[in-house]
């Protein structure tokens, strides 16, 4: 029965043993993004990116001839109203496949709330790894990588460009992402590095608009290595009000995603920190700069926004390459017009896709597996604000935590001898 | 005989300076009415608030029925059987004058269930005679802001009476209201207080009042009772005439 | 300190109103009622709206003895809290079960502040109500170990009568709880204003040394009010919470508390009729006012209040009495 | 809990205290004379702020020397307060002053809700960050710390400043001996003929200015988003109750307080941080039911 239904004519014919959907006239998408608020400087490049990708796909004729429709939610306005519109949007057929969220809290949210009503749900950007490590979900994917190999990356670059630092501070946003990225980043220093020195631990509120007092105690203590994961606007006020008073100086930041807020923070990122990109975006990529299609939409995205393309834009491109893969491939592997939304679901398994970095894949436990981008900041000049040099991109199988175990674990695991294995690609800028 | 109704004991009370109450000692017999008078500031009305526990005397006692009340905040000295009414009305300004009386008798009964309404309470047909008993029975549903000075001066004592007290402690009870009807008041007053057999303290300043409703009367001078007795002997001593009712007059 | 609910004192009415009262408030449930099947799109938004006037009707039971809370949502995140932690401790937990622990912890937080607040008036009194809530606010949104911090927890949905249900029903169920508890509480809180202990306590709006004159604490007087209005948004906070499966900081934020007075007063301050309609009304034009407006409903909800404010200090109650009186006159001319 | 961490932590609360007294002053001034609680104090506070970081990000785009963001924030703060205060008390205020306190709360509050739209429409909702005057000034370093001259010196001296003058105001001179007896007894400074409209006006512009002032100060010290007027009116909140309703010297010193009690929490237990001003308020309100500095009325009969 299989190799019959391979010969495509013959199936046309056939009454189909799948219920394939009929064609819609539109496939309708939400994405809840960052419209307000501090993060919006982080939300809002994204949304710009969406909408110029589905003007991309709809001008060459869509998915399949399908035009895609997408409606913004936006995740400023709180976990409540996020959550509301998330279900008026689903339930009234507005929505069939939804991209959430950017915030790891809300994502924590979402998650059940999608198994729930059973609609496609892509995590387009956030990163806490327990989502998928405390229970497994059918209708949830993630398109880009988690805490894991985000920090073991940031750790391996960390140990390789600056081995002998002793003491280090953690300033992390209070919310799931900020304690769940330090969690991971801590046990795997402490198992590369046992001899290293936790000197300062500082949680403050997401969105908090002054970091003075955490900046005056930072100064006291002296560490030699400052950690921070947060994003937005919370980064670039923590970054300036800390260039401002010098402690940019004193300490070597490590920034795992401040590639998103190198253009905002223009001369006040000095040279010499390290920088993170959750996954191999970055406007100048070594390997990618010069591919034509790359070329075009960064070309694209500026003339419309007038920035340079920073992370969140790459996920929502990952995003929505991984729909229109997924899509490609359920009408493939089913041989129908549309594919049912069980169809498309099956299709994710070991799905592959590239957005504007290297390819990513699916895993069976839904996770992407995504190759991750570290540089140290420089003020080179061709750029009024900071780029990278000394890029490593490494790569992402090896630093995912395996299907099945928990991050936290397999992390503490590891030792000194992990970091000579890994499959590291350097560029010098 | 039983103790006295209430009695003081070298009561002193100051304020910054001035001596409003000095070693005051005066006792009430249940069923003697008392009227007290003297000049404005002597200390009357404060007295009165000591008696109820509003203010606490710098020195001395005050006692009821025998039993030291001195420390007791006034609602617990109410519940003992003292109640008072105002030279200002003390009303619930947004309810009528019933439900006023109605709102007395539940704290009176400590009526506890929380879904009656109020109006069908059994005491109703009690208040009702009682605010008869005070000629405001006409304005039982009138919200107590449409009353006339008079009424709400009368709806006040009903309220003190609703409390079935054995001391009533008024402070002026026809100031503020027209001369011609201070005798009818104080008529419909008397007969109440008889009726529920309550004895009164007030303080008065018209002495054709005192005459004819008093008891006893007391002087009242810088803090002290200067002087005690019945209407007749009080009103025709000299100091009297001298400095109070040549004042009054 | 007095407050507008002087006006809100419902006047001798006039002939026939009470009849017309009762028929407006049985076509208003009823309408309610009809709502998963006629609007079933608007069923969440409506469950919330319930829920959020639960917790207004108990501000409106504190203005009804002048006093004005600006951290009540203190019980209405106290209640819903306790629902998620109690679902994280039993899995299985019923939704009675929720509701009753919820209200009992909200309560119980009632009477732990309630006499400590008490004892204050007016400003201070409304102040200190935020204080509390902002202390609690303070200890969800940083001890993220304890109460999951920012992100709030999540409140997976509850058993019902030992039945697991789907969301479908599960929400209908919900929703006509919360039509349930809107019409019991609703009742209660009527006839508790027309007792004794809740005309004792609304005295303390126009004269509280009467009352103590009267041998009644004022303190436990206002206590007494004060617990029914920490179990009304306790039980507005467990179905809020519940409705939305997450609980968040946010329930105990004060710009929270503030919308519930804002939501009093709009509605018709001291009316419980007034606190469900200015909870409807507040939620519509929160939600449906981005559609057409933009990202403008603060701006409109604050115009609104002002015209009722300036123009109908009784509120939204107010005008529909007043409409339903003309009414009601110019039959009896006709 | 060594010495320098001691002084480091007097350092921030002190500079912390600063900025939320000068906050505060406005809501005390407003309180003492009109008795309203002005949560609407909160957008003046944020608008202030957008104002500021826009005029100066204008001037220095036209190339003139950061120093002259200082003057512009004078002028942010007495548009803030001519602009709204005025309207808010002419146009809406001055129609409730008869209506029961709760009303009068209620209308700051609608205020506030639609002063946080007006600000998203004209500024929206990204952040914005101007420091030009915070670094017009340089750093200072003690103990190893380095301190921004702005923060530990300017602000405080502006505090003390605003304090004294606010002081000297109201009480040597004649508009100021008018605002205090309409405080006092309106009904009794009526009746002498004062004004009490044109006080009360006036009072409102004043009140209002120092809001945005605060705005302004506050600005090159964080970045501007929306929300910021929110946190900052429940600290005032904080302070002015805590201080006794309409006391301004009280108000130095509860935001002293609470700035030094907030920094230390930093230190010592960090969660408690956002926690320490409210418990203070508890705390003092516990012991001195009307305020550090507030009188109880003596309940008449």
């Amino acid at each position: 029965m299989k190799k019959l239904l391979v010969t495509s004519a013959l199936c046309a014919a056939l009454p189909m043993a799948a219920s394939a959907a009929e064609k819609p006239e539109a496939l309708k998408i939400g994405m809840t993004t960052f419209l307000t608020g501090p993060a919006s400087v982080f939300g809002v490049p994204a949304r710009d990116a969406a909408e110029i990708l589905v003007e991309d796909i709809n001008a060459n004729g869509g998915i399949n001839g399908v035009p895609v429709e997408i409606t913004f939610i936006d995740e400023g306005a709180g976990a409540e109203a996020l959550t509301s519109e998330y279900r008026r949007l689903v339930e009234s057929g507005a929505a069939e496949v939804m991209f959430a969220s950017i915030s790891s809290g809300n994502c924590q949210t979402i998650a059940p709330l999608a198994e729930d009503l059973q609609v496609p749900n892509f995590m387009w950007d956030c990163g806490t790894q327990k989502i998928f490590e405390e229970n497994d979900y059918s209708y949830v994917f993630r398109t880009q990588a988690n805490a894991a190999p985000e920090m073991l990356a940031a750790v391996a670059y960390l140990l390789k460009t600056k081995p002998d630092f002793t003491t280090i501070a953690v300033v992390n946003q209070d919310y799931a992402w900020g304690r769940d990225s330090w969690d991971i980043f801590s046990t795997a220093l402490k198992a590369m590095k046992p001899d290293v020195e936790v000197v300062g631990e500082f949680f403050p509120k997401f969105g908090a608009p002054d970091f003075s007092t955490e900046i005056s105690r930072l100064q006291a203590l002296r560490p030699d290595v400052i950690l921070s994961t947060s994003w937005g606007g919370d980064l670039d006020t923590f970054v300036q009000q800390a260039a401002q008073r010098g402690l940019t100086n004193t300490s070597t930041f490590v920034l795992p995603l401040a590639e998103s807020s190198l253009e905002r923070l223009g001369s006040s990122l000095p040279a010499g920190h390290i920088v993170g990109a959750r996954g191999d975006h970055y406007f100048l990529h070594p390997e990618r700069r010069d591919d034509d299609d790359f070329k075009a939409f960064m070309e694209k995205y500026e003339a419309e926004t007038g920035d340079v393309s920073v992370y969140p834009v790459f996920h929502a491109a990952q995003a929505f390459a991984a729909l229109q893969a997924a899509y490609e491939k359920a009408i493939a592997d089913n041989g129908v017009d549309w594919p049912s939304k069980e169809q498309l679901v099956a299709a994710m398994d070991g799905l592959e896709f590239q957005g504007l970095g290297r390819p990513v894949k699916i895993r069976e436990d839904n996770q992407g597996v995504e190759d991750q981008l570290m540089g140290t900041s420089v003020q080179a000049g061709d750029y009024p604000f900071a780029t990278l040099e000394n890029i490593m991109i490494f790569d992402g199988d090896e630093l995912t935590t395996p299907v099945g175990e928990v991050s936290i674990d397999w992390v503490g695991g590891l030792d000194a001898s992990f970091l000579d294995g890994l499959k590291v690609d350097t560029f010098e800028n | 005989m039983s103790a006295p109704l209430l009695e003081t004991r070298n009561l002193e009370i100051r304020f910054g300076g001035v001596i409003a109450a000095n070693d005051v000692s005066l006792t009430i017999e249940s069923g003697r009415n008392l009227a007290i008078i003297g000049p404005n500031g002597a200390g009357k009305t404060t007295f009165l608030n000591i008696c109820t526990g509003w203010l606490k005397p710098t020195r001395g006692q005050v006692l009821f029925e025998g039993k030291d009340i001195t420390p007791l905040p006034p609602r617990k000295i109410v519940r003992r059987g003292v109640a008072r009414a105002f030279q200002i009305p003390q009303l619930f300004t947004e309810h009528t004058a019933l439900e006023n009386l109605l709102i007395a008798v539940a704290a009176r009964e400590g009526l506890r269930n929380p879904v009656r309404d109020l109006h069908t309470i059994p005491e109703r047909a009690e208040m009702m005679h009682l605010l008869e008993m005070v000629n405001c029975a006409d304005v039982a549903d009138r919200t107590v802001v449409e009353l006339s000075e008079g009424q709400r001066k009368l709806v006040d004592i009903a309220v003190a009476l609703a409390l079935r007290p054995r001391l009533l402690l008024m402070d002026e009870p026809t100031s503020g209201v027209a001369s011609s009807q201070k005798h009818r008041i104080m008529e419909i007053l008397v007969e109440a207080l008889a009726q529920a057999q309550v004895t009164s303290v007030f303080v008065e300043h018209d002495m054709g009042i005192v005459e004819k409703y008093a008891d006893e009367v007391a002087v009242w001078n810088a803090g002290n009772v200067q002087l005690r007795g019945t209407p007749a002997e009080v009103l025709e001593h000299p100091d009297v005439i001298r400095d109070v009712i040549g004042e009054v007059a | 300190m007095d407050t507008v609910s002087s006006a809100a004192r419902p006047q001798a009415p006039a002939t026939g109103a009470p009849g017309l009262r009762l028929l407006a408030t049985l076509l208003a449930v009823a309408a309610l009622g009809a709502v998963p099947f006629v609007a079933p799109t608007m069923q969440l938004l409506v469950n919330l709206a319930l829920a959020k006037g639960l917790a207004v009707m108990g501000v409106t039971v504190l203005l009804r003895a002048g006093q004005v809370s600006f951290g009540h949502a203190l019980y209405f995140a106290v209640a819903a809290y306790g629902g998620a932690f109690l679902m994280a401790a039993m899995p299985g937990a019923d939704l009675l079960l929720l509701l009753v622990a919820g209200v009992a912890g909200a309560t119980l937080a009632g009477l732990l502040v309630g006499l400590f607040v008490v004892r204050y008036r007016g400003i201070f009194f409304g102040m200190l109500n935020l204080a509390f809530s902002m202390i609690f606010w303070s200890i969800l949104e940083k001890f993220y170990h304890i109460t999951g911090g920012a992100d709030g927890i999540r409140l997976p949905r509850p058993t019902v009568l030992g039945m697991e249900l789907g969301r479908g029903d599960f929400e209908l169920v919900l929703f006509y709880l919360s039509i349930a508890l809107m019409l019991g509480l609703g009742w209660f809180t009527i006839r508790w204003f027309a007792s004794p202990m809740g005309q004792l306590f609304q005295t303390i709006k126009t004269n509280e040394t009467r009352l103590e004159y009267l041998g009644v604490s004022p303190r436990r007087a206002l206590l007494s009010g004060y617990l029914l209005s920490a179990l009304l948004c306790g039980a507005g906070g467990v179905i809020m919470g519940v409705a939305q499966g997450v609980v968040t900081p946010e329930y105990a934020w004060w710009i929270r508390s503030g919308e519930m007075v804002f939501i009093a007063v709009l509605g018709g301050s001291g009316s419980v009729q007034g606190a469900f309609i200015g909870a409807l009304i507040y939620e519509f034009v929160r939600t449906y006012a981005s559609a057409f407006a933009g990202d403008v409903w603060q701006m409109l909800l604050g115009g609104f209040l002002l015209v009722i404010i300036l123009f109908a200090p009784r509120g939204v109650i107010g005008i529909v009495e007043a409409i339903g009186r003309r009414t009601a006159r110019s039959e009896d001319t006709r | 809990m060594n010495l320098t961490i001691f002084v480091l932590a007097l350092f921030d609360g002190i500079a912390y205290a600063a900025l939320v007294f000068i906050v505060a002053l406005g809501l005390t001034l407003i309180f003492g004379v009109m008795r309203i609680l002005n949560v609407a104090h909160g957008s003046l506070y944020a608008i202030g702020a957008y104002a500021t970081v826009s005029l100066t990000g204008a001037f220095l785009a036209m190339g003139f020397a950061p120093v002259f963001a200082f003057p512009l924030m004078l002028v942010s703060a007495i548009l803030v307060g001519v602009l709204l205060g005025g309207p808010i008390e002419w146009l809406l205020l001055r129609r409730i002053y008869d209506k029961p306190e709760v009303l009068q709360l209620l209308v700051t509050f609608a205020v506030f809700m639609i002063l946080e739209d007006v600000q998203r429409l004209a500024w929206g909702s990204q952040p914005y960050f101007q420091a030009a005057a915070l670094q017009a000034l340089g750093n200072v370093t003690l103990f190893g710390v380095t301190y921004t001259v702005y923060q530990l010196i300017l602000l405080p001296a502006v505090a003390l400043t605003l304090l004294l003058g606010l002081r000297f105001f109201l009480r040597r001179t004649v508009i100021g001996k008018l605002i205090l007896a309409t405080t006092e007894d309106r009904e009794a400074a009526q009746s002498i003929g004062i004004d009490a409209d044109k006080v009360f006006l006036l009072t409102f512009i004043v009140g209002a200015a120092l809001a945005g002032l605060g705005g302004a100060l506050a600005s090159p010290t964080t970045s501007i988003l929306p929300g910021m007027g929110a946190d900052m009116i429940v600290l005032s909140f904080a302070v002015v109750a805590t201080a006794g309703l309409g006391q301004i010297e009280g108000a130095a010193l509860t935001a002293l307080l609470i700035g030094l009690g907030r920094s230390f929490a930093v230190y010592v237990w960090p969660e408690t941080a956002v926690l320490v001003p409210y418990l203070i308020m508890v705390l003092v309100l516990l012991v001195r039911p009307e305020g550090l500095f507030g009188s109880p009325a003596a309940r008449k009969i």
